[in-house]
């Protein structure tokens, strides 16, 4: 590329952008400004991703052997719960929103800030308070529910620190709520003139559709949580069979937003993807409106399926049957994703830069991920693979292999334009493919043992699934170490990286018309909107054979 | 000019505009608490079609009285908050009303609240604290007192919570510290109120008629 | 005891669910072929600067290929559906001619016991064959019953039965699992299947030390308890008679027609006041905390055993 | 001077007015809830209660909280808690309702 070459003819901007406008400690806590607070929230879930990934990592070593050589069953229960919990509260489902959602949010559509800045900085802050109840409750002792928090055992059974878990995970989804508020209402009210509703990016709209889910199912885990809380804390029984108590209730409860949540997690991600896929295969994004109607109908009948999760439970049979087929119904919009990403490569310009690389991997990984989905909402199959590892391979394929690599392409889609300093290209491809390789090596192998019978949450397991898990620690061996390396080079990138022009990808979106890293208030002059987005050539032709630039300066005028 | 300013907040430049977004954030709000307290009537209803006789049993023996007498109180508080608000929106010299409508609305909140608290000892008394001596033979009228105290409590927090926002505008609006008149703050606050009541609407027929007719 | 890489089907229901895997593997395959397929092909052919014709689009309708392949998924997906419900609602109520298993789970082990009385521990043997209905509750938490070279599981809860059920179509040894996460020993709480032969079985069986058979803990209960105090023929209170009940279709007094299974007896017992039977006056006591699992599994199985004394003769 | 005073007047009265007649209705409303509480008419009973419940708080909400005279976007707001709520209710109960041992 040429922007080491331009990097250094680019005039320094004339104001001092958002990172160098303070420089205190408390111009960073105190901030109420979006891009700060995004700053904030990558560091905080970067911790966090961390800390769930070491937990993990023990259980993978411990693995090896079938019998278990170094845990007790005890320390092995309490990490993997940690790990879920982590994983699911403290990384994933903030992760692209309240980083890359906040960060993004208001520049796309072209204004100063989100809707109500102090209730964003207030829902940070929520997010830190939920962390340290999390951090607490791992040195008090940890927590040995698996992060679905089933009764009666974490009311009545369990001897662990289930209160301080649960008040953690219970505080940090009111972050997520005000977060849902915060962006909602931004998307309505602060839209740029001329930004209609169809003219939004994918990603705008992705955020939007995850604010919605997030405000309506995160409340109703507070109350699962609090009842359980409740229950173990002040003795008011809600659960306790003895006392005719129902634990499926709980279950209920439970999925209503846990089914939900996943779509939280995954929605972002297709949003990412559907912005660098455009951009790297200098295409317009395929059947944009029915990506949008698309991203709606999964938002909204992701309410409907929660009952997948119970077809053994005990859930009435009648039931389930209405669950299994509203499963199978939200496959459809899922499709509809899935082959428009596959057509908007057709005749485009495709360069592979690590944030393609990611984009392309999550296609193909989602698209496992997603058609395992399809096994466990057939009744009779997922009887027999519930709570085995096909449902660890299924949700780690969509969650790692899908949101995780879009995290990952979208750090690195995003990283000129928040830092201002370009990484190292080829070290981000290497990781990008080590990446791709050690996960698929660590989960492959689990749907065949899955299917086999092993189940999951096991500390020790028969030996003949010995080579299954062997393949799969030294799978997680190699991802690990690939996770490692963005870590060590985007590090670097900041104090050596040459510095990024304001649209170093050529891409369109209203975010690279500003400065790179952006001013306090976004936009010296207010922008105005006149175009759908993805305008990456003239309509009914395809890429042309131009340099990006040239393109550009086409395009973007 | 200078009193829109006063009002104005990052990042907007409109009153009119920041007003819309305050009351459509509090509306989105208000749909989440929606499920909130959806859920706590749902778990509810499971429990109450499981066991229809102990949540009957269990019914007849809170003080009908003291529930509805709150319930009436809180109705009336309604209208002092509606009235305080909507007068607020109009144009006319209106401080002394809302301000009266507002000190009106906290009192019969905290009224509310001490009706309450004289009910919680009544129930303290007759033992229907769920737990060893719970004052009822069948095992699921616990299930009803489980969750007849983490609702009305949980109730309880929210109606605190509202208390303290109006006190908070009476105290600023008395000191001339902010301007009721077209405040987006008042606006807001009041739909909260208002929500809150609902709420209490429902555990009315929920906590103090069941059983009563046996 | 089982291969590396194929799990045996070993039950009725472990063909139908390998059918219904296969096929879905094979569509899924296709897809990713596609999806894989279509992906690489474009990435190479249209790379950056390739050669590879690009000019206008060709006049593709956006519109009808979204329609198009929005349909085709629906349709596809709705078949698969409907082949997987049929299969599932197919295998939901067990053959009337089931032997009966009572299963205990709790914290970390399962108790069988067979229909006449001899117990087990983390064991369970069973005839090849025959339909075996497994009745399972718990003490504590929730387990599940997961047999996998069987294909089933059903989670295993306090306070209340569930059912699935089985016919072992292999001899042999396979695993018993706990598939519900309940504590410390979750991973521990393992057992064996052994499936005999019939003959075998039944030799198994009589050499077993003579345990109480279930109905005759249950009988002794129903003296014990008072139940006969109001239900047996001598007695002067008005209630219902038991004989005959089992399996049979009540008439309740709110205008609702139950059918009388293991639920709906346990539910007589502890919450008698939820289905009164047409005709009678609820006057009967609940026994919820006076009865224990074990002894409402008991009780049941002696009503059971009236039922069936009443059929033979 | 006067004149707008007087017109002040006017409204004033007209926004009471308005306000107390739903007010009494809602305490028409939950007198009558009370009374119908101790009449047995099996399921109606508990159906009367909810049911004066919903009207109490639809008052409440188009009134009270102005739904109105509030643009589509707040009522859609207020619209979407309701459904999901709605669709709880129904899938949940789809499972209670129909376990096993009833026909
Ligand atoms: C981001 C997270 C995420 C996402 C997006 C999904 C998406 C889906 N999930 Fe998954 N799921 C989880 C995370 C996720 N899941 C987790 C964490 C669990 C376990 C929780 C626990 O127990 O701890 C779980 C468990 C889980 C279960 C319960 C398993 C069990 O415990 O027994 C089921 C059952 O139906 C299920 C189904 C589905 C389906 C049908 C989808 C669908 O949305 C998938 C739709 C996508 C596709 C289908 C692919 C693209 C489609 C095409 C390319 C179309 C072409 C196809 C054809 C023509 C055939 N999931
Ligand atoms: C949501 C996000 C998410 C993410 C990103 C991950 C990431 C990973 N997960 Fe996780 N997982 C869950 C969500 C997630 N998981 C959930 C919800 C469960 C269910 C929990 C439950 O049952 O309750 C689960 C359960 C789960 C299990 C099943 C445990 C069991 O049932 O017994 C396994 C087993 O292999 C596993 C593996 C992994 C691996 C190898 C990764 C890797 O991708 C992680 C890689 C990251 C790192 C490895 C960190 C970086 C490297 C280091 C920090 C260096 C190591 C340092 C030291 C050791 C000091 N996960
Ligand atoms: C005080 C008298 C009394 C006692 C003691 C009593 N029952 Fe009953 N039982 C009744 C009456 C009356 C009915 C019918 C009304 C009803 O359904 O509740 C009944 C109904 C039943 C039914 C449902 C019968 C049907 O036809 O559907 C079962 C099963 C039952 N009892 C079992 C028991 C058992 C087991 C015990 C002891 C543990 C017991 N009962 C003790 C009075 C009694
Ligand atoms: Cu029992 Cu797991
Ligand atoms: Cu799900």
């Amino acid at each position: 590329m040429t922007d080491a070459a331009l990097a250094g003819e680019l005039p320094f901007p004339p104001r001092p952008d958002y990172l160098r406008a303070g420089s205190t400690l408390l111009s960073w806590l105190a901030s109420t400004d979006h891009k700060r607070i995004a700053i904030l929230y990558a560091l905080t879930i970067t911790v966090f991703f961390f800390m769930g990934g070491a937990a993990i990592t023990a259980v993978r070593v411990e693995l090896f052997v079938p019998n278990g050589w170094f845990l007790t069953s005890d320390t092995y229960n309490r990490l993997f719960s940690f790990h879920g919990i982590i994983m699911v509260w403290f990384f994933l489902v903030p992760s692209i929103p309240n980083t890359f959602g906040n960060f993004l949010l208001p520049l796309m559509i072209g204004a100063p800030d989100v809707a109500f800045p102090r209730l964003n900085l207030f829902s940070w802050y929520l997010t830190l308070v939920g962390g340290i109840f999390a951090v607490y409750t791992l040195v008090a002792g940890g927590v040995d529910t698996g992060w679905t928090f089933y009764t009666p055992f974490s009311t009545m059974f369990s001897n662990t620190h289930v209160l301080t878990a649960a008040a953690a995970v219970f505080v940090v989804g009111f972050a997520s709520i005000a977060t849902g508020v915060n962006f909602i209402a931004t998307t309505h009210m602060l839209r740029a003139p001329g930004m209609t509703w169809f003219r939004l990016p994918m990603f705008v709209w992705s955020i939007y559709a995850t604010s919605i889910v997030m405000v309506l199912s995160t409340p109703v885990l507070a109350i699962s949580l609090m009842l359980v809380i409740a229950e173990r804390w002040l003795g008011l029984p809600i659960f306790d069979p003895v006392r005719g108590g129902d634990p499926i209730l709980f279950q209920h409860l439970f999925w209503f937003y846990s089914h939900p949540a996943v779509y939280i997690m995954v929605l972002p991600a297709m949003g990412v993807v559907s912005e660098i896929i455009p951009c790297f295969a200098r295409r317009r994004l395929f059947g944009y409106d029915f990506m949008v109607y698309a991203i709606i109908a999964i938002a909204g009948i992701g309410f409907f399926v929660w009952g997948h999760h119970m077809f053994v439970s005990g859930q009435s049979p009648y039931a389930s049957l209405i669950f299994s087929f509203l499963s199978f119904v939200i496959a459809v919009p899922s499709a509809i994703k899935v082959f428009n990403w596959t057509a908007s490569l057709y005749r485009g310009q495709i360069s592979f830069n690590s944030p393609m690389i990611y984009a392309l991997g999550f296609v193909g990984l989602f698209t496992t991920g997603g058609l395992s989905g399809l096994f466990l909402a057939s009744i009779p199959v997922d009887v027999h693979v519930t709570d085995t590892y096909f449902v660890v391979a299924h949700f780690h394929y969509i969650m790692v292999g899908g949101s995780v690599s879009a995290f990952f392409g979208a750090l690195h889609f995003w990283w000129p334009k928040i830092t201002g300093k370009m990484y190292p290209e080829s070290w981000a491809q290497f990781a990008a493919i080590t990446m791709y390789f050690g996960f698929n090596m660590t989960f492959l192998p689990q749907f065949v043992a899955g299917y086999l019978g092993m189940p999951r949450r096991y500390h020790t397991y028969p030996a003949e699934f010995q080579v299954y898990n062997v393949m799969s620690s030294a799978g997680a061996a190699v991802l690990a170490a690939a996770y490692l390396l963005p870590l060590v080079y985007l590090m670097w990138s900041l104090f050596h990286g040459a510095r990024a022009s304001n649209n170093p990808w050529g891409a369109t979106g209203l975010e690279w018309t500003t400065t790179s890293p952006p001013p306090p208030h976004n936009f010296d002059l207010q922008p105005l909107v006149d175009r759908a987005p993805y305008q990456y050539h003239a309509e009914g032709e395809s890429a042309g054979s131009d340099a990006p630039e040239v393109q550009n300066a086409r395009s973007l005028r | 000019m200078s009193d829109a300013t006063a009002l104005l907040r990052e990042p907007w430049q409109r009153l009119e505009r920041q007003r819309q977004a305050g009351k459509f954030g509090i509306w989105i709000f208000l749909a989440s608490e929606t499920l909130f307290f959806g859920a706590l009537l749902l778990t509810y209803a499971v429990c109450r079609i499981e066991h229809p006789d102990a949540f009957a049993a269990a019914g007849r023996e809170t003080n009908i009285w003291f529930g509805t007498i709150n319930t009436a109180i809180l109705l009336t508080s309604s209208l002092t908050m509606a009235v305080a608000s909507q007068a607020a929106a109009q144009k006319g010299r209106v401080r002394q009303l809302v301000l009266a409508c507002l000190g009106a609305t906290a009192a019969l909140g905290v009224a509310f609240m001490i009706v309450k608290g004289f009910e919680y000892k009544e129930d303290i008394e007759k033992h229907l604290v769920p737990g060893t001596g719970f004052a009822l033979s069948q095992p699921s009228a616990q299930l009803f007192y489980g969750l007849y105290w983490l609702v009305t409590g949980v109730h309880a927090i929210h109606l605190t919570i509202g208390i303290a926002l109006v006190v908070r505008l009476v105290l600023l609006g008395a000191a001339r510290r902010i301007r009721l008149r077209g405040s987006p703050e008042l606006e807001v606050t009041a739909l909260y109120w208002h929500l809150v009541d609902v709420v209490w609407i429902f555990l009315y027929p929920l906590i103090y008629l069941p059983g009563r007719a046996s | 005891m089982n291969a590396i890489f194929a799990l045996p089907e070993a039950s009725t229901q472990a063909v139908r669910v390998d059918g219904i895997l296969a096929a879905l593997v094979i569509v899924s395959a296709l897809t990713l072929a596609l999806v894989f397929g279509l992906l690489v092909s474009f990435a190479i052919r249209y790379r950056r600067g390739s050669k590879a014709k690009r000019g206008r689009l060709p006049e593709i309708v956006n519109r009808e290929f979204e329609v198009g392949w929005t349909a085709a998924t629906f349709f596809l997906f709705a078949f698969l559906f409907w082949w997987a419900a049929s299969a599932d609602v197919g295998a939901l109520t067990a053959p009337a001619n089931a032997l009966e298993v009572h299963v205990l789970a709790k914290q970390w082990m399962w108790k069988t016991q067979h229909a006449n009385g001899a117990r087990e521990i983390d064991e369970l043997h069973v005839p090849v064959g025959r339909p075996v209905r497994l009745v399972m509750t718990s003490q504590d938490v929730i387990h599940s019953f997961f047999v996998p070279a069987f294909r089933i599981k059903q989670d295993v809860l306090p306070g209340r039965n569930t059912e699935t059920w089985f016919q072992a179509t292999k001899l042999g040894v396979f695993h018993l699992l706990c598939a519900e996460y309940c504590g410390t020993n979750h991973s521990a709480m393992r057992g064996r299947i052994t499936v005999m032969r019939e003959e075998d079985y039944a030799r198994w069986l009589s050499a077993q030390p003579e345990g109480d058979d279930l109905a005759h803990v249950g009988a002794k209960l129903f003296v014990s308890q008072g139940c006969s105090g109001c239900h047996a023929s001598s007695s002067a209170v008005h209630a219902p008679k038991l004989e005959g009940l089992y399996g049979r279709t009540v008439q309740l007094s709110d205008g609702r027609q139950v059918r009388a299974d293991d639920a709906y007896i346990r539910d007589s017992m502890l919450q008698p006041k939820r289905d009164i039977v047409a005709g009678f006056d609820p006057i009967m006591p609940s026994f919820a905390g006076l009865l224990d699992d074990g002894d409402i599994q008991s009780l049941t199985a002696f009503i059971r055993s009236l039922g069936q004394e009443h059929g033979h003769d | 001077m006067s004149a707008d005073r007087g017109r002040q007047e006017g409204w004033l009265l007209r926004l009471w007015l308005r306000n107390a007649l739903v007010w009494a209705a809602l305490l028409g409303l939950l007198v009558l809830s009370m009374f119908l509480a101790y009449i047995p008419m099996g399921p109606v009973t508990v159906t009367s209660g909810v049911a004066i419940a919903v009207i109490k708080s639809s008052l409440v909400l188009v009134f009270f909280m102005e739904l109105i005279r509030s643009r589509a976007l707040i009522r859609l707001a207020a619209l979407a808690g309701l459904v999901f709520v709605g669709v709880m209710f129904a899938l949940t109960l789809a499972d209670v309702l129909t376990r096993s041992g009833k026909i």
